[in-house]
């Protein structure tokens, strides 16, 4: 009973980061149609920052915490207004292409000015645990947990109920006909990306408690591309529910499946699933009029 | 008119709670030009929809030289002989004029896989005989000047018309036309107006199309069925319909 | 090839840019910092050295482009010290066709020596990963007791040799394996792993890991609470690197030791002053590993000096056969006996204070004890 | 009386290709303008270049004064110009009422719930399917929906590119009807390129026709629609329409086979 | 450079006019004197080339053409290697063994081909993607089959007891399997099947209104693609001489997308293109890292951030491609002196969305 509790509680933790990651991939595809294959690269990169202004200029931590995230979304910010914004109009994939490139760039790039070495930096959770229901959970778990929620809610009431987050929608959807509306779309693609940079940011700080800074967390991206796959492209509660499925596969295969199934159960879900319902769970459904 | 040659009959269609096609029965013989016209969601699209099986009919048959086709598979359509034209112009955007008549001819023999991969001197001859039928349509429609320009770039009327073309060249006996006026202006309406009656008099193509412009209609329509919510209002001659009370308050306005 | 009048054209490659990259600075450096030593006292029998370094990525694909390289275009010499099991079992082969030789490759040395058939030009210095686990596991069920063992590997050649060794001396004992769980080189989560043996009831843990995913076991068992539960890792992850960012998560762990750690308290002034050198060139604390690979390329050059000066690949791999060495990383002297290093010192140690301590006596697992 | 657009000279190319050259004309505050032309004349062209959808290589846009050539389309939106672009650009995976709300998105006022009301009132027929997807409505309806969408911004100025496309007669008629209204009402003036010339130059006050890129005829709708070259290629012959039968018009030529 | 055609077979032609026939016959002189010419080093580079631009074409057959991006093409480029090494070890003749694998791959292609065309676009990029994560896992772990991860040698190719393993006889083995190759997609994309493909990619709706059958031409393009895939498979692994599942994994399956993006989509010689650059572009880098100060070649992570830069470099500049500057270059050459600037206009363009298709 409590291996039973013990392992949902894992599952959904680390279904949780899966899941914020996708956020953040849902949020640019919501509204520049980009899949946007460097987000985990932008995860790692805000670790690293996140050890730079940690460890090496020793600041205090929530301060760091939040110039990482600003970097990180400023980053995004110039990446959608001076390099995305030069592909538009020419294939959906372009985009994974590019942004394939810039992930190398990202990876090389602190590679380079960090070096490989992988890294560590304390935070205000690091090493806490607390019982819960005679399971042991990490307070970041708990953090984690609450931080994908929070930003799931918020992002969820954003795109649904107010115009810009319709605007948002409409674009991807339409742009020339978001032009034609007034919406300033260009700021508003650059915004959306800048917020997907943050995302990322919380995600990488996040991260690193557990993972250590290190070059591979990119390696994360897979999962949450999974995840956003499994959810319905373009959902965002739909992202959390396909990481959240994802994070508990891997803990239920890990434990009772032979050894091995774990590493390809969440992919062998999610062609499953894609066979079955080719949208995904929470896709929306629409049919092309001809 | 009995066996006919083509015929529908209590065709229905419903998306959910909209009933779309309620209903729906008319015929044509061969060689007519049959017009569907009718308000701004009447159902005429789903109408041809319906016969070109990209839905299935919730009941009703669809008869076409004798043959039941409202269970065929949707690309099977074609090679009993019926080839349509789309609302809102579905080109294959990334190919050129030319190209896109060739598609038209998918389902005239090219030879096999394989005798395609070795380009065999049977599938030589065969491309050389579409190529041929192609142009033929070219000539027909005068598109030479497009030859080979991709169709990206065309203005919208030339594009209208070569997706008749591209009809056309699929050889079909019925030939179902989704407003092929719309965006033409009266010079060109009338020039489609010459093509369509070459196309049923010296092709001796059946005709059913969809159209607002009644200037069209009541030149070359040999019928008129006019649909009103998914149902037929009424039908008969283009003169007849015209001066239908009804369809002048549903449709035609004063 | 590879030998002009004035140069010794030498070749390696590394995973530069692939998952395990955290893992090459100091191997380079290791083996830089040699090379530079002997460039800088005026290179060997008047050959200055040029090391070429190539991106393997941990890719066997892309390490055979990069040995055809080093091959076919730089015509090197040697491959010294390249990394990584995968790429060194996919391109040895090649490498000795060629007439190259191949020294202490940082691979799995058994798959290395079947991939390369019968042949002089290899010579391997890494342990076997199954012999000297196997060696450990004995230890552990002795001395710590443990009765039920499980297994975290790394999937791959590395992880399956481990799994070898664990296995065997579990047989030996009449007893098997209570559970075993795989990953994939840059998983990142290692709950599942460690609550797989969680549910199957284990008390050693052995781990077939490297940097980051030993001190994620660690940290893992840690949290859960744990108590009674080993963990014991292969070599690759009984490294100085493993603790320092490990930290406290680490205390306790044990680890198979296959060289010494030169930057003890009781090191010997000669390590001293090597450790001395290291912080100055590199501006960063000495790593065993980076000593182990300058031992590893000291005692290649101390045999290219003494092959003379007109060297061939003949002579080198004799000199080779009959030398002996004893470096700053090695327990004791140690020879090549069919090409392969002996004897095969080891020993295990546990993280105490942030140190690995020694825990038993060095034993070669074919031979026993110093 | 100044215009309230003035265009100038306007020349825009499609990469290598010129499709306008060198177009010049204007409207008026209140004034319904229509633009004519045969297919490929550069009609669409040339409201795209207005609305900022394409950018000019020459030429000047003034509107109220101001010059808005080469901005982009939505500040052209914002400041008071609002395009029914060609091929009805709906948004698709929104409602009805979710496209009319983006139709009313740089407006600030407490109207928008009015006005949707009106435009419900016009087309009853979005009204019935508000909440449905607006990319599963018919060809006309969806053309209904784009131009309510353009009237919740409150333009000054409407720029209408066929708006008959696809709509039933009762419907062209309507719409038409209502466009005077609307410039009845609120003063919005008009620029609509039509092919059903009829009652395009029935309906607007001015005229232009573009020929090849080029203004080829300009003047109010009465003159225009006297001109014997308007009525022969525009109105559709002299008196009656379309010939009867095969009999009737002049038959344009066959071309012979071509190969080039 | 005006061409007249004379009769309805002209515009099927593949080599027209003098000029043409005079380039083509100079560029097979070239490829055939190579081995002669280029060191050793470079032949092998040459032959990995020519590999390449056999599976890169496979992926444009179904990427390119027919619209259908795969992520998964390295699991067929594994199959094939793997299938071809069993066989030979097995004792099966080579010729025998390539045909086999091609077969096999095929089929491989057909079985995923099949429940994979209920998804599109980014679905299928990612379904295909898990394929072959699944595919290298599997290749990992069926020991028996595959010797698991420590690999299987590759026996030496021979051909009537003549050993094809030198450096030379290879480059002529796969030069002469381009070729072949090259030469069916040609004669396939000029007929029916290869206008179905373009259909399918630029509307569904209305391919299947002129009765193509989407579903079948989707899986056979599938098929053919894993074809090409395992064939150029079977020579890689000749090329490796060693075989590992790791060999085969998500990075083979980018580069292979790289290529076809950045050659051009749908334009068999874009795939080629492609394979020419991404194929050159390790060698590239590595003799750059040379050139550079040693500081800053012995970076970590400079192959990373060239490899990334190179990549973002062509995406950007060249929309269509490097098809499309080939195609540009040419026209300028064909009228030399009239050179015309064009295309100084520059036209803005819009995001149209593919989820509506
Ligand atoms: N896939 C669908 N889902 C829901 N409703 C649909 C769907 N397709 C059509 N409809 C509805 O069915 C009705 C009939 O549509 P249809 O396209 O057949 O009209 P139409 O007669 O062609 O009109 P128009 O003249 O405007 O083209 C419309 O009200 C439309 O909203
Ligand atoms: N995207 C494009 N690329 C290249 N040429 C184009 C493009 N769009 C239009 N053209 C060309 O520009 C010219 C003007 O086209 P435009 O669409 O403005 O005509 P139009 O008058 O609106 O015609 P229609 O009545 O058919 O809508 C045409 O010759 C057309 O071929
Ligand atoms: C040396 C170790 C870190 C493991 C290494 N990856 C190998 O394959 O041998
Ligand atoms: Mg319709
Ligand atoms: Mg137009």
């Amino acid at each position: 009973m409590t291996q039973l509790t013990q392992l949902i509680v894992q599952g959904i933790s680390t279904g949780a980061i899966y899941g914020l990651v996708a956020l953040g991939l849902v949020l640019s595809y919501k509204a520049t149609e980009v899949l946007n294959f460097a987000q985990g690269d932008v995860v790692m990169l805000s670790a690293f920052l996140g050890w730079g202004l940690v460890v090496a200029a020793s600041l205090p931590f929530w301060l760091s915490f939040f110039i990482v995230l600003g970097i990180s979304a400023a980053l995004c910010f110039l990446l959608e207004a001076k390099i995305m914004r030069r592909i538009v109009g020419r294939p959906q994939f372009s985009g994974v292409m590019l942004t394939i490139g810039i992930g190398f760039m990202i990876r090389g790039g602190v590679s380079m000015f960090f070096g490989p070495e992988s890294r560590s930096y304390p935070t205000p959770w690091t090493g806490q645990s607390l019982q819960l229901g005679g399971s042991v959970v990490a307070e970041l778990n708990l953090v984690i947990v609450g931080a994908a929620m929070g930003v799931t809610a918020l992002l969820y009431y954003f795109l649904r109920h107010t115009t810009l987050g319709i605007a948002i929608h409409a674009t991807s959807q339409n742009q020339l006909a978001a032009y034609l509306c007034g919406v300033r779309v260009k700021r508003l693609n650059s915004l959306v990306w800048a917020i997907s940079g943050a995302i990322a940011a919380l995600c990488g700080l996040l991260l690193a408690p557990i993972t250590l800074v290190d070059l591979g967390l990119w390696f994360v991206m897979l999962k949450a591309l999974a995840a956003l796959v499994l959810g319905g492209f373009g959902s965002a509660p739909g992202a959390v529910i396909g990481g959240l499925l994802i994070g508990l596969i891997e803990q239920f295969a890990g434990v009772y499946l032979p050894d091995g199934v774990k590493d390809v159960a969440p992919y062998l879900v999610l062609i499953a699933v894609l066979v079955l319902y080719p949208r995904g769970i929470l896709g929306e459904s629409h049919g092309r009029r001809v | 008119m009995s066996a006919a040659f083509f015929e529908v009959e209590q065709l229905s269609l419903s998306f959910g709670g909209v009933k779309a096609v309620r209903d729906v029965s008319f015929s044509v013989g061969a060689g007519e030009i049959l017009a569907v016209i009718g308000p701004n969601g009447a159902g005429k699209t789903s109408l041809l929809n319906l016969i070109t099986r990209v839905f299935d009919a919730s009941s009703g048959s669809i008869r076409f030289n004798g043959h039941e086709i409202s269970r065929l598979a949707r690309h099977d359509v074609v090679r009993q002989g019926i080839a349509r034209t789309f609302q809102n112009i579905e080109l294959f955007e990334g190919a050129t004029v030319l190209e896109n008549l060739l598609l038209g001819r998918h389902r005239a023999d090219h030879g096999n896989f394989f005798s395609q991969m070795f380009n065999l001197p049977s599938v030589q001859r065969a491309e050389a005989l579409s190529r041929e039928r192609v142009e033929d349509v070219v000539r027909l429609l005068d598109l030479a000047a497009f030859r080979h320009r991709p169709v990206a770039e065309l203005p919208y009327g030339v594009r209208k018309v070569v997706e008749l073309g591209r009809a056309l060249a699929a050889e079909p006996q019925l030939l179902l036309l989704d407003e092929p006026a719309s965006g033409l202006n009266p010079e060109e309406t009338r020039r489609l107006a010459y093509w369509l009656e070459d196309i049923q008099a010296e092709l001796g193509v059946t005709v059913v199309m969809v159209e607002h412009d009644m200037s069209l209609v009541a030149a070359v329509a040999n019928r008129v069925v006019v649909m009103d919510q998914g149902q037929v209002l009424t039908d008969g001659t283009p003169a007849q319909v015209q001066a239908d009370p009804r369809v002048i308050a549903a449709y035609l306005g004063t | 090839a590879g030998v002009a009048d004035k140069e010794l054209v030498l070749g390696t490659h590394l995973d530069l840019s692939g998952p395990v990259a955290i893992a090459m600075p100091v191997i380079r450096n290791g083996i830089q910092m040699r090379i530079d030593e002997a460039n800088e006292a005026g290179g060997i029998n008047g050959r200055k050295l040029r090391l070429v370094i190539e991106d393997n990525a941990s890719q066997p694909s892309q390490a055979v482009r990069a040995v055809d390289k080093l091959i076919r275009k730089d015509e090197v010499f040697a491959l010294l010290c390249p990394f990584g099991s995968g790429p060194n079992v996919a391109t040895v082969k090649k490498a000795v066709d060629a007439g190259v030789v191949c020294f202490a490759p940082y691979a799995a040395s058994g798959l290395v020596r079947q991939a390369a058939g019968q042949t002089p030009l290899l010579f391997t210095t890494n342990l076997n990963y199954d012999s000297t686990t196997s060696a450990a596991v004995k230890w552990a069920t002795g001395n710590l007791g443990s009765k039920k063992v499980g297994f975290i590997y790394q999937e791959g050649p590395f992880g399956e040799l481990v799994g070898k060794g664990v296995k065997a001396a579990l047989a030996a004992k009449g007893a098997t394996l209570a559970a075993e769980a795989s990953y994939k080189v840059g998983d990142l989560d290692f709950s599942s792993h460690v609550a797989r043996m969680q549910a199957a009831g284990v008390d050693l843990i052995v781990c077939a890991t490297t940097t980051r995913e030993t001190i994620a076991v660690a940290a893992e068992v840690k949290k859960l609470g744990l108590a009674g539960v080993n963990v014991l890792t292969a070599s690759p992850g009984r490294a100085g690197l493993t603790i320092a960012l490990g930290k406290d998560a680490m205390e306790g762990v044990y680890g198979v030791g296959t060289w010494r750690i030169a930057t003890s308290d009781q090191a010997t002034a000669d390590e001293k002053a090597w450790a001395e050198n290291y912080r100055k060139r590199f501006k960063a604390e000495p790593d065993d590993v980076a000593a182990a690979f300058y031992d590893y390329t000291s005692w290649f050059l101390q045999e290219v000096r003494n092959a003379g000066r007109d060297l061939t690949t003949d002579k080198l791999v004799k000199a080779l056969q009959a030398s002996t060495f004893k470096g700053v990383s090695s327990y004791d002297t140690q020879r090549f006996v069919n090409n392969h290093i002996d004897p095969e010192w080891t020993r295990v140690e546990q993280v105490v204070q942030g140190r690995w301590t020694a825990r038993s006596s060095v034993v070669d697992p074919a031979k026993g004890a110093l | 009386m100044t215009a309230l657009l003035s265009v100038r000279n306007l020349e825009t190319w499609y990469g290598p290709v010129r499709a306008l050259h060198g177009v010049s004309l204007e409207v008026h505050p209140a004034q319904i303008v229509t633009v004519l032309g045969a297919n490929g004349a550069g009609k669409t062209t040339l409201l795209n270049t207005i609305a900022g959808v394409l950018a000019p290589s020459n030429g000047t846009v003034e509107f109220e004064g101001r010059p808005i050539a080469g901005k982009d389309a939505d500040e052209v939106a914002r400041g008071g110009v609002v395009l029914v672009p060609e091929g009805r650009q709906i948004f698709p995976f929104l409602t009805i009422e979710e496209n009319l709300r983006m139709g009313a998105f740089a407006r600030k006022d407490t109207e928008i719930a009015n006005d949707t009301d009106q435009m419900y009132d016009w087309f009853p027929r979005l009204r019935e399917r508000r909440r449905q997807q607006a990319g599963l409505l018919s060809g006309g309806e969806q053309q209904m929906l784009a131009i309510s969408r353009a009237l919740m911004g409150r333009p000054r100025l409407l720029l209408l590119d066929e708006p008959s496309l696809g709509l039933s007669p009762l419907f062209t008629k309507d719409i038409f009807a209502m466009i005077k209204r609307i410039r009845e009402h609120t003063r919005t003036a008009v620029l609509v390129v039509e092919q059903n010339a009829a009652i395009a130059l029935a309906t607007a006050d001015h005229g232009y026709v573009i020929e090849l890129g080029r203004v080829a005829a300009a003047g109010s709708c009465e003159a225009l629609s006297r001109r014997e070259d308007i009525k022969e290629f525009y109105l559709g012959g002299a008196s009656h329409h379309l010939p009867q039968g095969v009999a009737g018009g002049i038959r344009p030529a066959r071309r012979r086979p071509s190969w080039n | 450079m005006a061409r007249y055609e004379t009769g309805f077979e002209d515009g099927r032609r593949l080599l027209r006019g003098k000029a043409e026939r005079l380039a083509y016959g100079l560029l097979a002189v070239a490829l055939v004197a190579a081995p002669w010419v280029l060191p050793a080093y470079h032949i092998g580079e040459a032959t990995f080339i020519l590999i390449m631009c056999v599976a890169s074409l496979g992926l444009m057959m179904l990427t390119g053409f027919t619209g259908q991006v795969s992520l998964g093409q390295s699991a067929f480029v594994g199959i094939g290697a793997y299938i071809h090494t069993i066989l030979l070890t097995q004792g099966v003749p080579l010729p025998v063994s390539l045909l086999l694998t091609t077969a096999g791959a095929a089929l491989g292609g057909l079985l995923v081909g099949m429940p994979a065309i209920r998804v599109s676009g980014l679905h299928l990029a990612m379904v295909t993607m898990a394929f072959a994560i699944v595919c290298e896992h599997v290749l990992g772990r069926w020991k028996s089959v595959t010797a698991g991860h420590s690999g299987m040698a590759v026996p030496d190719p021979t051909l009537f007891g003549v050993s094809l393993g030198g450096p030379r006889a290879f480059y002529f083995l796969c030069l002469v399997v381009l070729a072949v190759v090259l030469i069916l997609l040609v004669n396939l994309m000029r007929s029916a099947t290869g206008r179905a493909f373009i259909g399918i990619r630029d509307s569904e709706a209305a391919a299947q209104g002129l009765g193509i059958d989407v579903a079948r031409t989707k899986v056979l393009a599938f098929s053919l693609s894993a074809a090409c895939s395992g064939l150029a498979g079977a020579l890689l692994a000749h090329q490796m001489q060693h075989i590992t599942p790791e060999a085969f994994g998500l990075a083979l399956s980018l580069q292979l997308v790289l290529m076809v993006f950045i050659g051009g989509l749908g334009s068999l010689r874009g795939a080629i293109l492609g394979a020419i650059l991404i194929g050159l572009l390790p060698s590239f880098i590595s003799s750059l890292k040379e050139a550079l100060p040693a500081r800053l070649g012995a970076q970590f992570g400079l192959e990373l951030f060239v490899y990334g830069a190179v990549l973002t470099f062509f995406v950007l500049l060249e929309p269509g491609g490097l098809n499309a500057r080939w195609v540009r270059i040419r026209k300028v050459l064909a009228e030399f002196p009239w050179v015309r600037k064009s295309s100084v206009h520059r036209t803005k363009v819009y995001m149209k969305s593919e989820r509506y298709r």
